[in-house]
């Protein structure tokens, strides 16, 4: 159960695609700023060398921006201390984010791009069955987890004067 | 000439047997499906945009509701993610403590996931006996925590109060102490218990006519689904994190790793989970031999009453009852968790109908479900 | 006495009227179901004269297989028409004109039986109470003078399960 | 017009021991409903019915009244008549089988000498009275239950009919006294369980399907979407069909105490060796025979009443085409092949007996 | 037997005159089947008429009866598949829809 060592894989990325930042962060997991134009083909090369499980896909909501983050490991048997790496794309546009899928790719992330966009609003271009996983097919609130987010539902009126009953110290 | 249409028929939100609200749709040529579409989301209770407007401490007993029926394994998940975030340091009684209760955790969740999937298939009696030994786990639970499924117990930094008097026992106590204390509980679980599910189901002919060859999952479909826990395991891969990505203190324990063969099938699945109850238990009674020599009673470093963990984020693996639980924290510095993401395995595993259904009779699109055995607090979050 | 009459009268009345309304009803599995009762009550009659044996195999074989078998074939056959039977506009005279039809048959068959009653040389009065036929002479003849006529018997079944096979089996397998 | 010439009335006798039938059924019916009830407690570790009556025993009273008092709902566009007759229909097979089970020595309503035979007749009218309830209660998914309900009943109906012609080879009669008795001859250990062993497993797997019980109750396994033939009954219509169901039990396990346990053939006290007589001498004589024997004829079928609850409550269900595989394709041929051994085995026995050989007592089993 | 010959001799007739009717007169193949089972039982009665009436201690009769039973239901199996087949082809089960020879 030897700990596995995934810096050489970094380094033949950053040999590969120059303008990616690889750093590692202190909680134990690395973590590769890329473009949004190269982010398929940075996908394809981690999985390419070796990097077969998908752990999960989200987005951060930055107020400004949009980050997305994508979480791989290499699921070696045997292996120790599989380092997680976070791929992620940042400065996507709050409304109207367009990103490449990764289901061809690892089919498991399937249902996690359709959260992510039934929560945040990113489009996954490619992703074969694109529509509102959790919410309710017909919900026109917007997308949730999005830090400006109202619900515009009406309020349902209250029933009893919540105040008046209870003497507050 | 007259073709037998395909008959569209919905299964489910009300449906018996799909452990909770989750609605199937499914496409029948005769007796045999042709199409299944999960259809979730009816439980869905927000949790993460909820935590962002909660303190950390106010955001465990959510973290309970995830998965309802393995409370203690989602709360180790989160306090491991923001002690890690703080690095707090956490006693190694609470340590041994917090290890203790996840395996029982364990086990309780298994008896149901087993005892629900026995249901369906018909056997009540076998779903019966694992409502009656997960009662004494709850009684064992209420007397440590106060509650009996949902427990608010851990705390960040170690939990909230110590063993009560005379909990854990000692290793002579017997089935009559089964619900009284640990060790009875252990003895009982191992010496009467298991070797019941073997013969009344495991070995039981039309048991294993039902779920033999039903839903084969190859290794290399399991992984780049990303299924995790005993679906994985059960397909032949030797993975655990518990082992592979040790967390807490999981690397003094030995304890091994039950794998299915390559294609697991819904009956590798179930002897998979039955197996890993047999360990979950050795794993109690090495924890409980730790606790029953070293007493002490620091169980809960001190921590400023607002705890603002410093900007960064962490994303920890742990290993839950029904599979991999991933938690993203990212905090800015406030007292509250800027975003939560909870991966939830029951929500990845779902994926898996589509493929394992088609070609399956709809009698095995039943055994399929309670195999892949999920929670449906947890996929809707 | 009359208890013979009695029994005799209301077994008969329930076949004829049975066997009308199989050829009368409107839906197609109520005369199935008529056909079963015609063949209890003629199990019935059997049961009066004595035969037990018979009475039992034809209850097991025409009301328990060949209704069933009949109902089966109702099922895969005409799903679609069996809620409406065709009503072509002459069903009513052809059904009238043809009751004399059945009225004339019956004579002539009766006719023409009892001539040959008459004609023949069976001893004309009715043999006092016999003793009763008992299966295991019934199964001790069938094996030993009619061995060959069994035989016939059980490969003609079994041609006919071959063939029903053949000619039903649909092509999947 | 004294009793004597009145119980010679042919009327009279059918009228009288119709209804004590009947009231022997009603009263087996509330007791097993009772029993299932305790056993599967039993069996699940918990206490079962307790409050109402002692152990429980007014339960079955309540629900029966429960249902009774349920509003009988018939669903407009049904197909009246059908769906108003199809329990009564259903009652037929499951009442004609005690017509010729012997209860006890003289205790037969009517001894027909080709008992097993109508056995097998009046059951084939239950496959009637499922379509009946299945097509009267005109919805589609109710059709589909009674037809595969139907198909089931059929494809055991032959099974269970071949599984039990070797208890009539061995007897060498159809009639259920006569097999009562050449099994008396053949003491304890002759009952014909021991040698017809593979035709007893047999006839109990097929009776279990043909009451669509236990592991094979497809129809109304809640995963399966046809909640079978009597979803659109309610009331006291529903009621008859639970009659109905514990009543084809009791029946069957009636026949199979008759044919594999020797019905009402026991010990009684008197025949204790040395006491037996001089304590018990009494309680002999045609009536106390009776007694014994319906004492005896009832505890060997609460016996076989308490098995197959017990299968009910330890096996999972079983899949539609395993169950059909496991009729056509196992215990068809396996019941052909008792036929052929019984076969063998007597006609050795009784070929072996001129010649005294020792070989014989090989087949002393099947004498 | 205090009952006449001809009572159950009349309803063996009337029962295979009805089945005569009935199968002149219906269309659809799987009713005219039925009809033929009933003109089969008529004969059946008339058959054990005889022997109950005549010649009770001979087992002839029980046995022809059995023959013309298993003949019955073997022949019920083969008509109902051929109907089956019929329908699967032409659709209808009508009788006088399928004419293909009418040429």
């Amino acid at each position: 159960m030897e700990p596995l060592d995934i810096r050489p894989d970094l380094e033949a990325l950053k040999a590969a695609y120059p303008a990616v930042e690889i750093a590692e962060a202190a909680t134990g997991h690395f973590d590769i700023r890329v473009s949004l134009d190269q982010y398929l083909d940075v996908v394809r090369f981690l999985k390419d060398r070796g990097f077969n499980y998908p752990a999960c896909i989200t987005a951060i909501d930055w107020k400004d921006r949009l980050e997305l983050v994508l979480q791989l490991y290499k699921l070696v048997v045997g292996s120790r201390q599989s380092p997680l790496v976070m791929v992620r794309v940042d400065g996507l546009p709050r409304e109207g984010a367009e990103v490449p899928s990764v289901t061809p790719l690892y089919p498991g992330l399937n249902w996690h791009e359709r959260e992510t966009y039934d929560m945040y609003g990113i489009r996954f271009q490619g992703h074969p069955d694109l529509r509102r996983i959790l919410l309710p097919d017909n919900w026109q609130g917007g997308h949730p987890l999005l830090k400006d987010f109202v619900d515009k539902r009406p309020r349902r009126p209250r029933l009893v004067r919540h105040r008046d009953t209870i003497v507050s110290g | 000439m007259e073709q037998t249409r395909e008959l569209l028929i919905n299964m489910g939100p009300q449906h018996p047997s799909t452990h909770g609200v989750l609605r199937v749709l499914l496409k029948l040529d005769g007796e045999t499906i042709t199409w299944a579409e999960p259809d979730i989301g009816y439980l869905h209770r927000c949790f993460e945009k909820l935590s962002e407007s909660k303190t950390y401490p106010q955001v465990i007993p959510y973290t309970d509701r995830t998965d309802y029926l393995s409370a203690i394994t989602n709360e180790h998940a989160f306090c491991l993610a923001v002690e890690k975030l703080m690095g707090i340091e956490v006693p190694e009684r609470a340590e041994y403590i917090r290890v203790m209760m996840a395996e029982l955790q364990r086990i309780c969740s298994h008896l149901l996931g087993l005892g629900a999937m026995a249901l369906d298939l018909g056997a009540v009696t076998g779903f019966l006996y694992a409502w009656r030994d997960r009662e004494k786990i709850y009684s064992l639970f209420e007397r440590i925590t106060g509650g009996r499924m949902l427990y608010n117990y851990l705390r960040i930094g170690g939990v909230r109060n110590d063993l009560p008097e005379g909990i854990i026992g000692t290793p002579r106590d017997g089935r009559d102490k089964a619900d009284k204390t640990i060790w009875g509980f252990i003895n009982y679980f191992e010496s009467y218990v298991l070797p019941e599910w073997d013969d009344l189901l495991t070995n039981n002919r039309i048991f294993q006519w039902r779920t033999q060859g039903v839903a084969p999952l190859p290794s290399e479909v399991a992984i780049a689904y990303g299924a995790s826990g005993p679906v994985l395991r059960a397909s032949g891969v030797k993975w655990d994190l518990r082992k592979n990505v040790p967390y807490s203190i999981y690397d003094r324990f030995e304890f091994d790793i039950p794998v299915g063969k390559e294609n697991g099938d819904c009956f590798d699945r179930w002897v998979v989970r039955v197996e890993e109850m047999r360990q979950s238990a050795r794993i109690v009674k090495q924890a409980l031999q730790w606790l029953a020599e070293n007493p002490g009673d620091y169980i809960a470093p001190k921590l400023p009453r607002v705890l603002k963990p410093p900007k960064g984020e962490v994303y920890i693996r742990y290993e839950g009852s029904r599979g991999e639980v991933g938690v993203h924290l990212v905090s800015d510095g406030s007292a509250n968790p800027y975003k939560v993401k909870w991966r939830s395995p029951c929500f990845t595993h779902l994926q898996l109908l589509p493929v394992l259904a088609p070609g399956h009779k709809l009698a095995d699109m039943i055994a399929i479900i309670g195999s892949i055995d999920i929670v449906l607090g947890e996929v809707d979050r | 006495m009359t208890a013979q009459y009695l029994s005799f009268g209301v077994l008969a009345l329930v076949t004829l009227w049975s066997a009308y309304k199989v050829v009368t009803a409107r839906l197609i599995t109520h005369a199935a179901l008529w056909m079963a009762l015609s063949f209890t009550s003629v199990s019935g009659i059997f049961l009066m004269l004595q035969q037990e044996f018979i009475a039992a195999l034809q209850v097991l074989i025409y009301a328990g297989a060949i209704t069933t078998m009949i109902i089966f074939a109702i099922m895969l056959s005409s799903i679609r028409e069996i809620r409406v039977e065709p009503q072509q506009q002459t069903f009513g005279q052809r059904i009238r004109a043809s009751g004399l039809l059945a009225v004339v048959v019956g004579l002539v068959f009766a006719a023409f039986m009892t001539y040959v009653y008459y004609v023949s040389e069976i001893p004309k009065e009715a043999v006092p109470d016999p003793g009763l036929l008992t299966v295991r002479q019934v199964g001790a003849t069938l094996f030993t003078r009619f061995t060959v006529p069994f035989e016939v018997a059980s490969i003609l079944l079994l041609l006919a399960m071959i063939g029903a096979i053949i000619l039903t089996a649909k092509e999947t397998e | 017009m004294s009793l004597a010439d009145l119980w010679a009335q042919h009327w009279f006798r059918a009228f009288v021991t119709g209804s004590l039938v009947l009231v022997f059924a009603l009263g087996n019916f509330y007791i097993t409903l009772w029993l299932e009830r305790k056993e599967s407690a039993w069996i699940q570790n918990r206490l079962g019915p307790m409050r109402a009556g002692p152990q429980g025993l007014l339960q079955v009273l309540a629900d029966l009244f429960k249902l009774l008092q349920k509003e009988d709902i018939v669903p407009r566009n049904v197909d009246r008549i059908l769906f108003l007759i199809a329990p009564f229909v259903a009652h037929i097979p499951a009442l004609l089988i005690f017509l010729v089970v012997p209860f006890g020595p003289n205790l037969v309503v009517a001894d027909y000498d080709i008992g097993i035979i109508m056995i097998a007749a009046v059951t084939s009218y239950a496959v009637i009275a499922t379509f009946i309830a299945g097509w009267g209660s005109n919805n589609k998914y109710s059709l589909l239950g009674a037809m595969r309900g139907a198909a089931q009943m059929i494809s055991y109906e032959v099974t269970l009919v071949m599984s039990v012609i070797g208890v009539a080879m061995m007897a060498g009669s159809l009639k259920l006294s006569d097999i009562v008795l050449a099994q008396a001859e053949r003491g304890v250990l002759g009952w014909y369980l021991f040698p017809q062993f593979i035709g007893f497993i047999v006839y109990l797997i097929a009776s279990l399907a043909e009451l669509n019980r236990a592991p094979f109750d497809l129809m109304e396994a809640e995963s399966e979407l046809v909640a079978g033939y009597h979803t659109e009954y309610s009331g006291f219509r529903f009621a008859i069909f639970l009659l109905v169901e514990y009543v084809h039990m009791i029946a069957w396990s009636a026949i199979a105490a008759t044919l594999f346990l020797g019905g009402w053939v026991g010990p009684t006290p008197a025949d204790i060796p040395v006491i037996g007589p001089r304590l018990f001498g009494w309680m002999t004589g045609p009536v106390w025979d009776n007694i014994w024997g319906f004492c005896w004829f009832l505890f060997k079928t609460y016996l076989l009443i308490f098995i197959v609850i017990w299968i009910r409550w330890t096996f999972p269900r079983v899949r539609i085409d395993q169950l059909m595989d496991l009729g056509w394709k196992f215990l068809l041929p396996v019941s052909l092949f008792n036929i052929f051994l019984t076969g063998v085995m007597k006609y050795g026995w009784n070929v072996l007996a001129e010649s005294g050989s020792p070989l014989r007592w090989l087949f002393w089993l099947w004498r | 037997m205090e009952l006449p010959i001809y009572f159950p001799l009349g309803l063996g007739a009337l029962l295979f005159g009805i089945g005569l009717w009935g199968a002149l007169t219906r269309t659809n193949a799987v009713r005219i089947l039925m009809f033929i089972e009933l003109m089969l039982n008529g004969v059946n009665l008339n058959l054990m008429t005889f022997t109950r009436y005549y010649y009770p201690e001979n087992a002839t009769g029980p046995i022809l009866t059995l023959f013309v039973m298993t003949v019955a239901a073997a022949e019920a199996s083969i008509g109902l598949a051929i109907i089956l087949q019929i329908v699967r082809n032409r659709g209808t089960v009508e009788v006088d829809k399928v004419d293909l020879l009418k040429g």
